[in-house]
């Protein structure tokens, strides 16, 4: 899915007008020109947050399913028939 | 409360204790937040016409001197580091030692970058007198109140350690935090004094 | 659509009238089928006695192709769309014909400002004609303007021409239009810009070459006669 | 978390006093609530300056009852409380803070929150900052009316907004209600990651927590750099700094690169919640499993990575290059895919259901009708070259509108009916309750259809009076029609409010699941006590298992043990 649009997304910033690079009306824009700074700072604050919380993510979910087949391999070692995952948790209860 | 009635309460997951989840996640909140600073920064300086981009009376921020107490903080980082492991083995009175090293070397980078200010203070350079020192005390500033809390909160750790009550939940929420301080300093450093 | 209200005057205005018509009917007739669609399965499953309910999980490929076809075709006319869209915001904001002459526009709070050129066509020159919350402008002449602001953001906007651009303090911005209709327009401020935001209104006057040039005759006259009106020479006293 | 269930089973057994039990309560289900009434209360502040302005618009420069005569500078602070309070006190506390507090733990089937302490002291934050909003009303100067959007230099100098203190505590108070909800947000990630009941794995746990959780997600990452730009414009405002200020080299379109980087990540935070609370009402009275319930996940997470590459298309001409226009309308128009593929996920929900028209069911099919108005008008927003006329257009209002008022009051309103049993354990009147749906809905969109041609037509935002433009005198009418819309939409609100506090008390008691649902919460007894669970419940399934095949009955309890398959569910009430 985010994939998907992704490539889509580059793919119609590749098909975008030419003449976008010709720009009569940027000329006067602000003292110094600080565009590329606009540009180059909305990408880094655009990409960060996926970074940041999409490795903070992956890693919590690694553990989690770590200790999950942690958890299951007690499980199969300890029960004499091999329970479901579901049956196993109701053995944790009683 | 029929809580009783169960033998044993359930057992729930948690990979990740929540106290450090919880400070991670606190953690990439943060990092925007100074994220934010930086290309507030950026931009401006960018934009600034280069007169108006300067310190009032030829100061120039001393990037050689911090760079000193730059290498102080990251000295903690690496104190901290052989902390946990001692601590990961086990050895209390070695980590404990650690902390405090590390704890120390902390403080001694807020305080050096707190005379730092003061030299800059008294040469003039107040928020008022250019968007550049604007910036550089804010976003110093910024970064030097964190690395205080991050100190208390170490100090707490050596503390509870030496009287042997140290929960580890505790330790590595602290460390996790004062991971960050360490970690983000460079990019303000390299970004804002040069 | 915009000109069921609004007359439009630049060579522009019939573009982005057209891009508003087309995203109506794309987006109008998937609209119209989604809700026909939506309101029919509520008319159609509504509860019943002795009707269960289907077990449909929707997991399977089979049944996700029903919304899955639809999303592909959003995405192609969004493309569609995204193509018509594109090309107008290039023609009004990117590229720009060669100007034929130029005109100064300065936001305050709460007046507007015009530099016009004056006779001879070249802004900053002795003969400039300044006027207060009313522009000048001729038919079918290319105008490059340069959006100024005094304190804080104001924004430009002609609903006739279908032009707008913020006005950004220490920023001098520029665009263009070409009247296509002689008249009186409405310009609007369209940026909170304090409390007399709703307070300013400027017109804009569009003439035949030769009425301007009418027009310009008068206006320098009395300019140097009378060495401005009370509010001109105001917005000159505060003037760069 | 054991330890927490045993301190709970502890002290649930004497009785504290008013102040500890409510006010300095820890229990996620009283600081919901409590979220939930401060919401409603400053809703109200939020309806009266709409129908103040309203007022003005409609019948420009006559008295308005019960307030007077409307000044400029009076009509700008009114519509600057207005956008403010329904977005910040009113749909964040109540759509995320309310229902990610009370239904996450029940939801996930434990006992309360990670961090309670952490969680009281969110409310209090949040209670203070909407103090703080309040007491701007009352500094002189009166309070801060530069729009909720707050571009400097009009909100960093006084000489500019005329308002020194009402600026200054209207920015105390968004940081202050920020930090609040960073801690929420905090609490409620790593409450949904720890906590979840024994078998309950990522996806057995319902859409709406997904979405609270995800909106949490999009909220910390996304508030970070307007906190710092809010330190800049409060150090400009009251140390003489200039960071937004050319004159000394600072850039006023920072600000709103800084503040559109947060505000339009916003709109899905409070997008997202509501999805969710929609997707629990459709899926429980349409008796139907939700379809494609991994696909709504994914979805909502590609809307929410999307969110943070859209926001540009706020400042299409606000003076940045014009060239990035281009790459925002793309991320813009993309944008419309996931989202417009969850529209069509929540209809084909509905397809072989057996639909009851509840009056949370209502509310919730009305979300998907009036949103989809909101979502398809957005897309002549989107695209920058017709944004060129309507940016900043009564357009852009009614769009805005179309989408912010179904995702904050009707979909607010669908879960407060559906939830209304287990927060209180009584049921809300149905006949009541349909008036009140009717009445909303039908002058919902009286007020709004109107407003989207007044803007096509040209009316501009936040102008207080606009006989002084000609061409728009043709209007006139149809601004009136929005009043008289609005009017009636406030008078139906009084049954809304009559039918939740009588039914509070007086309603019909509710049994512990009296739509017959499947989600862990309806387990629980109604309302839950301290506590929440009598028995902590183990998750044998997904949470939308309705009209299973060969079942007698048409639904199946995420913690009804499989092989007890005609179990009643009333088994703990």
């Amino acid at each position: 899915m985010v994939f998907r649009t992704l490539v889509v997304a580059l793919a119609l910033l590749f098909a975008a007008p030419a003449s976008a690079l010709a720009c009569p009306v940027c000329g006067l824009a602000g003292p110094g020109n600080n565009g590329w700074a606009y540009l180059a700072m909305t990408l880094m604050l655009s990409a960060l947050p996926v970074g940041i919380l999409g490795g903070v993510l992956f890693w919590v979910y690694r553990r989690t399913k770590e200790a999950e087949e942690a958890a299951e391999a007690e499980q199969s070692r300890r029960a004499s028939a091999a329970p479901t995952r579901r049956q196993a948790g109701v053995e944790a209860v009683r | 409360m029929p809580m009783a009635l169960v033998g044993e309460p359930p057992k729930r997951r948690a990979a990740v204790p929540s106290g450090v989840l919880g400070m991670l996640l606190f953690v990439a909140a943060e990092v925007m937040f100074f994220a934010g600073l930086i290309s507030a920064f950026t931009i401006t300086r960018a934009g600034a016409p280069p007169l108006a981009w300067s310190l009032p009376g030829g100061v120039v921020l001393p990037a050689v001197e911090t760079a000193f107490n730059s290498i102080v903080l990251m000295m903690s980082g690496v104190v901290l580091v052989v902390a946990h492991w001692r601590l990961r083995r086990g050895e209390d009175a070695k980590a404990a030692r650690a902390l405090l090293a590390a704890t120390i070397l902390g403080a001694a980078f807020v305080l050096l970058q707190g005379r730092e200010w003061w030299g800059l203070l008294s040469r003039g350079v107040t928020m008022q007198t250019s968007t550049l020192g604007a910036f550089f005390y804010l976003i110093v500033g910024t970064h030097a109140l964190h690395a205080a809390c991050a100190i208390v909160g170490l100090g707490v750790a050596w503390w509870r350690l030496r009287r042997g009550a140290l929960p580890a939940g505790f330790f590595y929420t602290a460390e996790t935090f004062w991971y960050f301080v360490v970690a983000i300093w460079p990019v303000i450093y390299f970004r804002v004094y040069f | 659509m915009p000109y069921w209200y609004l007359q439009q005057a630049s060579t522009f205005a019939g573009d982005v009238d057209n891009l508003v018509l087309l995203i109506t009917v794309i987006v109008g007739f998937w609209f119209l089928a989604a809700e026909f669609i939506f309101f029919w399965l509520i008319w159609r499953f509504r509860a019943r006695d002795g009707h269960k309910a289907a077990y449909v999980a929707g997991e399977t490929k089979r049944e996700k192709r029903w919304v899955s076809y639809p999303h592909y075709a959003v995405l192609a006319f969004d493309i569609l769309i995204l193509i018509f869209a594109l090309r107008v915001w290039n023609d009004i904001k990117i590229s720009a014909p060669p100007a034929e002459e130029r005109i100064r526009v300065i936001a305050q709070q709460w007046a507007w400002t015009f530099v016009h050129a004056g006779p001879d066509g070249v802004l900053d020159t002795a003969d400039d004609i300044r006027t207060v919350d009313d522009m000048h402008v001729e038919l079918d002449k290319t105008y490059h303007f340069e959006l100024h602001s005094r304190d804080v953001v104001h924004s430009f906007s002609v609903p006739v021409f279908r032009l707008k651009q913020d006005a950004v303090p220490g920023r001098a911005i520029l665009g263009w239009f070409r009247p296509t209709r002689t008249g009186e327009f409405d310009i609007q401020c369209a940026e909170i810009c304090g409390i007399g935001h709703g307070l300013m209104p400027a017109r804009l006057i569009v003439r035949t070459p030769e009425e301007h040039r009418a027009w310009m005759a008068e206006a320098s006259g009395m300019a140097s006669a009378t060495a401005g009106t009370g509010l001109v020479a105001r917005v000159e006293g505060e003037g760069q | 978390m054991s330890a927490h269930a045993a301190s709970h089973a502890e002290h649930g057994h004497h009785e504290q006093g008013f102040v500890r039990k409510y006010l300095l309560s820890t229990d996620h289900k009283v600081i919901g609530l409590q979220y939930l009434f401060t919401g409603m209360l400053m809703a109200l502040i939020g309806g009266f300056t709409v129908y103040v302005f309203r007022m003005q618009l409609a019948f420009p420069g006559e008295e308005v009852p019960l307030w007077g005569r409307v000044t400029a500078a009076q009509y700008n602070a009114l519509v600057t409380t207005h956008g403010s309070v329904m977005i910040f006190w009113v749909a964040m506390p109540v759509l995320i803070a309310a229902f990610g507090n009370f239904l996450i733990p029940l939801m996930l089937g434990c006992d309360d929150m990670v961090f309670p302490r952490l969680n009281r002291l969110s409310y209090q934050l949040f209670l203070l900052s909407a103090l703080i909003l309040i007491a701007s009303f009352f500094v002189p100067g009166g309070p801060f009316g530069g729009a909720w959007t707050a571009y400097p230099p009009l909100s960093a100098d006084p000489a500019y907004n005329a308002t020194p203190w009402g600026a200054t505590l209207w920015l105390i108070a968004v940081a202050l209600e920020f930090v609040a909800f960073l801690l929420g947000g905090i609490n409620f990630i790593t409450t949904a990651m720890n906590s979840r009941a024994p078998g309950m794995k990522m996806f057995d746990v319902p859409i709406v927590i997904w979405m609270i959780v995800l909106a949490s997600l999009v909220f910390m990452a996304s508030v970070g750099p307007l906190i710092a730009g809010a330190i800049m414009l409060l150090f400009d405002q009251r140390f003489g700094t200039g960071f937004f200020n050319p004159a000394t080299g600072g850039d006023p379109v920072l600000w709103q690169h800084l503040f559109w980087f947060f505000g339009h990540p916003e709109v899905y935070v409070v997008l997202l919640p509501a999805l969710g609370i929609v997707a629990e009402v459709m899926t429980t009275f349409s008796r139907k499993k939700l379809f494609a319930y991994r696909t709504v996940i994914f979805t909502a997470i590609a809307t929410s990575i999307i969110s943070f590459f859209v926001w540009a298309h706020h400042q299409f001409v606000a003076g940045i290059d014009p060239r990035m226009a281009g790459l925002f309308t793309v991320t813009t128009l993309i944008i419309s895919v996931p989202i417009a593929e969850m529209m069509f996920i929540y209809i084909a929900t509905l397809y072989g259901g057996s639909i009851r028209f509840t009056t949370p069911m209502l509310w919730a099919l009305a979300f998907i009708a009036e949103f989809l108005i909101g979502g398809v008008t957005g897309i002549y927003l989107g695209a920058a070259g017709s944004d060129v006329y309507f940016h900043d257009t009564y357009f852009v209002l009614a769009h805005f509108h179309y989408t912010f008022f179904p995702i904050a009051f009707i979909a607010t309103f669908a879960g407060l009916t559906y939830w209304f049993p287990k927060m209180f354990g009584r049921m809300m009147d149905e006949r009541l309750g349909k008036i009140h749906f009717w009445g909303t809905i039908i002058a919902f969109n009286v007020i709004f259809i109107p407003l989207f041609l007044t803007g096509a037509g040209g009316d501009h935002r936040r102008i207080f009076d606009y006989s002084l433009f000609p061409e728009l005198a043709g209007l006139q009418g149809l601004r009136v029609l929005a009043t008289i819309g609005l009017l009636v939409l406030i008078a139906f609100q009084p049954i809304f409010i009559y039918n939740f506090i009588n039914s509070m008390f007086r309603g019909k008691v509710a049994g512990a699941n009296p739509w017959r649902a499947n989600t862990l919460e309806w387990a629980a007894p109604s309302p839950p006590p301290h506590g929440n669970f009598p028995e902590m419940p183990v998750v044998y399934r997904g949470p939308y298992e309705y009209s299973v095949e060969g079942r007698d009955e048409d639904y199946w309890p995420q913690h009804v043990p499989p092989d007890d398959p005609k179990r009643p569910a009333e088994q703990v009430a």
